[in-house]
């Protein structure tokens, strides 16, 4: 028998997949295509503190095995999500991870706080690094001091795990996860987008209403490998490794390059069920590369 | 089921970039309102991250087809007309509300469509007379060369084309000839390019309508907020519509263009 | 007509069409497949003051739309090049950029003059973002001041117009293009590969012996085009623009975001005529979007 | 010409997820030397940045074919082992510098191959033999279902298969025989995995050979210095060899393992 099952700070996951946030919206789409208690766990949707409506249309473009967005962190607000959206979420038998954005430090304790309070979620995940919104988030997530700044401040209003969700966007990544472990991190979420652009050629305007966006998908896994082998040679926290996973093969990659579970993002919008699929074919996957558990692929990759 | 490779049992060239695919699976009996769309997976799966939104354009129950009809403008409509016969074509769908005829009965109902918002207005057509409704056509497209299924809409009711150009039909827009209309019309339904929709939701907004809209989409299942419209209405709880979901077919005040 | 040529620094460009350093070699090869005065110009392999072997193998793995490479600078030195690549090159009617690298401030100097005092060297491109070099290449690349410091001491030497490659592993790319901008810097090379990785699912390591390696190919050209179109709007250098140029419509797409001409590097290698070919369609791919010329697109992309 | 579309003749699997490919094209009448390769692109042009190197296997000049044989182990050798009759593969090539065998007559030849390396020894064997040279050949293999081309060696000269796991032939490696004919030998060829290659170099040390090394190529053509090997002599004026383009096939004692 395979193991899947993975501990980490505050989620106890009975496998390593889960969506990543923003790709799955509340879940309660894709509770239409299967049932939701077989994920590792689920992560919803940025939190702000108000209602947001977002950025402009068109908020996607595709590029090259991947796509840019620029939703602009559009949601109910934090309270919005607490009432309308955990109680069903919460009939799933998994856990769940809330994404707690802002734009200022005060903003992110508030969210993170109300969430924090609420008996549906079970850990923290701190959007440092969304390139979508022009008020500060990126600056949070591109300044060591800042970022643990915030980080140290969100885990004081919060007794729920806090993994603080990384930006590629930035030239010492490992400076970053030091900056953040030592402002008391409990794990890491790697990587965010990496901020790109298109051109409509008949219009001769960038394609997206914001300008630039997110790139995700497989264009950016190389990158994101690379990121999560460096941090984890030199930060003693878990990470929860994402950036273009489409296949059990991709999953290995992470483990192998320093993850202790995965999220599945862009991936979702090509194939609804891609995460329940990858679950079912994890198993023989590690087997075949001869892996006992996923505890034990975690890290291998690593020269010794 | 909600998703299924469906077959391709033709994929002709109707006009000028554009085609016509007719696919046939099981998929089909859950088509049932004109205005939905069918998300197509396009390319190997590797390049293409997204999938792209395609109107019904046609149902064939008993053969268990589906018609679509496309303009080739980049690289997944491009593929898809690459496709042959016996080919398989990874739909998810159908998607999202569509045009709600069921109550819709002897009634002067009025379409409007322009270029690519011409394919759903057909089986659109189609049901509205087979309701009794006395269905007027009118449809604009760039240039002759453009033109399609002009007889096919012929056959359901009054059919105006109207091209930019003048190549066919009368010259002009389609909003060129709507006050024509407009008195005797007591429903209309419209598809098309942004810029028409606002022309022709001004024009008719004594008249109660339905308005197809279009906007590049993520997951096309409501989950990534690519595709949203705001509402008119500010007291509106949530202010926004997602196309892919709640539309993309609305009441013509519900939203803002 | 319409017009191709663009006239940058030290570059009469009758096409803005050249490949891009390291992936065209010194051009021999590629001169089998076709005339090289056809092309706008020749940025040859990067040179150090030493005969260099480079990393180990494996130096190259694919990724999903792009490919690592981890080469290390291998090039027979400053002096080999300029006495048996230039003479070969030099009988094509098409200016030549020679690709400057080195560990030190002091290599960057001594290739740097070396190669400006050549008859057959029309421009520096400064390869200050390496990140396939250990010993110190990288740094140059991702610090400001040390990118300013280094500019400033080659332009002294160097009676070319010098353009500076800039890396795309940063946080900040427009501080480092404003950086050597004020240094002296004629021009931008934009962009360099992003440091990405690979693991081996069946040997549990990375597929390239040096680990890490530089991602190139279509899966960057989002971030390229995102950083050209930055810096574009706040340094006043022209801007030869590269990342995974592959078509004619990537081309508009580059002008469009602000560059002046651009580079073809890993497409080079799927189709050695991909330059020439280039070249020959670009006339009516501008003339489709209603441009008049090369000049008349670059930076039309921008909103107003 | 340095590439073309060729035509899929022919695409069987032959053994354990082995495929043998015929091409036709005009490019067959450039391909001279065994040992060569074709510098074959992969998938739809987009997702797959790099060619993929594949010896030739075989040639008819007449019928204007050329013959791979490849394994299945990735995403590149997958998609080529789903082409079917007619379709159109892009090749670059023949790229390299194969097995020399224009001097080679009346001689005692041993060809040692393993694995995805046997393939090139089929066509030098078949040239070796019309030049009048006692062929020998050893073949390793995994195991039986792995194995392919026996018999069609079997043709050509006296051949000796090893498994590793016994299943078919004698149990274990190539090298276990090796001691056995390398007294009768004038002159070797071999081509496999480089822990082999190591092995039979160093056994047959005092005879002179010729190996074809394999490494993971950007360009293929000796622009990208992706593939480079150094060179055993310390003293050589560049110190290294491009195996795309100097090799892949190399005197035993002219480079590092
Ligand atoms: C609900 C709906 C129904 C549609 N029905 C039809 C139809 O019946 N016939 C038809 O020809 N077209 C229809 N379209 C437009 C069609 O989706 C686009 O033309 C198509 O996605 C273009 O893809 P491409 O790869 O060829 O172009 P590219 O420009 O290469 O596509 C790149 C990306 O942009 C998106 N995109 C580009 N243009 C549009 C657009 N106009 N609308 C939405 N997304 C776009 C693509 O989906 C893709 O994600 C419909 C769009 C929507 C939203
Ligand atoms: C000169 C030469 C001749 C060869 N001849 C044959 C042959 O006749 N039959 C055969 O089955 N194989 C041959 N190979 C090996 C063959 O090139 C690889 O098996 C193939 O490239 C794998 O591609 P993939 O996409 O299936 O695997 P993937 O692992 O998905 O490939 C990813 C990348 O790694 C490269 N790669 C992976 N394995 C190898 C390898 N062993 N050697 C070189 N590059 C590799 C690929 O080219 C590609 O760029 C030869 C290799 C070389 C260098
Ligand atoms: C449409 C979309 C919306 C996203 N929204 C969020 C978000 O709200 N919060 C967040 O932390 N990350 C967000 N992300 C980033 C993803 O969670 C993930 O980190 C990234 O997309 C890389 O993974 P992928 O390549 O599998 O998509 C979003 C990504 C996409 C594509
Ligand atoms: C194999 C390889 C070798 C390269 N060597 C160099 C180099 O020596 N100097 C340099 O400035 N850039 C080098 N580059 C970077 C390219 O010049 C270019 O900036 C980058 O690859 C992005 O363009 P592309 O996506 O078109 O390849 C190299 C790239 C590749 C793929
Ligand atoms: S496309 Fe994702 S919500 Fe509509
Ligand atoms: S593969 Fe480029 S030099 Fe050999």
């Amino acid at each position: 028998m395979t193991d899947l099952a993975v501990n980490l700070p505050g989620l106890e996951l009975k496998n390593p997949i889960m969506p990543a946030s923003g790709c799955f919206g509340f879940g309660r789409e894709f509770s239409e295509f299967y049932d939701l208690s077989k994920l590792g766990a689920i992560v919803i949707k940025a939190a702000t503190k108000n209602q947001r409506y977002g950025n402009e249309t068109p908020r996607v473009a595709e590029t090259p095995s991947g796509m840019l967005n620029a939703i602009g962190l559009q949601n109910p607000g934090v309270k919005g999500i607490i009432e309308e959206k955990l109680p069903f979420l919460s009939s799933f038998h998994t856990p769940i991870m809330a994404n707690v954005a802002g734009s200022s430090v005060e903003e992110y304790e508030e969210v993170a706080s109300l969430l924090s309070q609420s008996s549906h979620i079970q850990a923290l995940e701190l959007n440092i690094s969304c390139p979508n919104v022009k008020e500060g988030g990126i600056q949070f997530g591109t300044d060591p001091n800042l970022a643990a700044h915030v980080t140290e401040r969100v885990k004081k209003v919060s007794d729920k795990p806090v993994y603080v969700k990384l930006s590629p966007n930035v030239t010492d990544v490992v400076g970053m996860a030091k900056a953040v472990e030592s402002a008391g991190a409990d794990g890491l979420s790697m990587i965010n987008t990496l901020t790109g652009m298109r051109f409509n050629l008949m219009s001769r305007k960038p394609i997206l209403a914001n300008e630039t966006g997110g790139l995700s998908g497989p264009a950016i896994k190389p990158i994101a490998l690379r990121m999560i082998y460096q941090v984890k040679q030199e930060v003693n926290l878990p990470i929860i490794g994402m950036g273009g996973i489409r296949s059990t093969d991709d999953v290995v990659e992470f483990l192998l390059a320093g993850a202790s579970a995965v999220a599945v993002g862009t991936a979702n919008f090509q194939d609804p069920f891609i995460c329940s699929n990858l679950i079912d074919e994890l198993p023989d996957m590690l087997r075949k590369y001869g892996f006992q558990s996923v505890q034990d692929c975690t890290g291998k990759g690593a020269f010794v | 089921m909600k998703m299924e490779w469906m077959t391709v049992i033709e994929n002709e060239p109707i006009s000028l970039d554009t085609f016509k695919m007719v696919l046939s699976g099981d998929l089909v009996h859950l088509m049932t309102q004109p205005g939905q769309f069918l998300h197509v997976r396009v390319g190997d799966g590797a390049t293409n991250t997204l999938r792209r939104p395609i109107s019904i354009a046609d149902l064939d129950y008993q053969a268990q087809q589906v018609t679509i009809i496309y303009k080739t403008i980049g690289e997944g409509t491009h593929w898809l007309s690459m496709r042959k016969p016996d080919e398989r074509i990874h739909v998810l769908g159908p998607r999202g509300n569509g045009f709600t005829t069921e109550h819709v009965c002897n009634q002067d109902v009025l379409l409007i469509g322009g270029g690519v918002g011409v394919p759903p207005l057909y089986y659109l057509a189609k049901k509205l007379t087979q309701q009794n409704n006395r269905v007027t056509i009118i449809l604009g497209f760039q240039t002759k060369a453009a033109m399609f299924y002009v007889k096919e809409f012929q056959g359901l009711g009054e059919t105006i084309v109207m091209t930019e150009d003048g190549s066919a039909g009368q010259h002009g827009r389609v909003t060129d000839v709507l006050p024509k209309y407009q008195m005797k019309t007591d429903l209309y339904f419209t598809c098309g390019p942004t810029g028409m929709l606002q022309a022709v939701t001004q024009q008719m907004a004594k008249t109660p309508g339905y308005i197809s809209l279009e906007e590049r989409m993520g997951c096309g299942i409501g989950a990534c907020f690519a595709c949203v419209c705001q509402t008119t209405d500010q007291e509106d709880g949530k202010g926004y519509r997602k196309i892919c979901m709640d539309g993309p077919v609305f009441a013509a005040e519900e939203v803002i263009l």
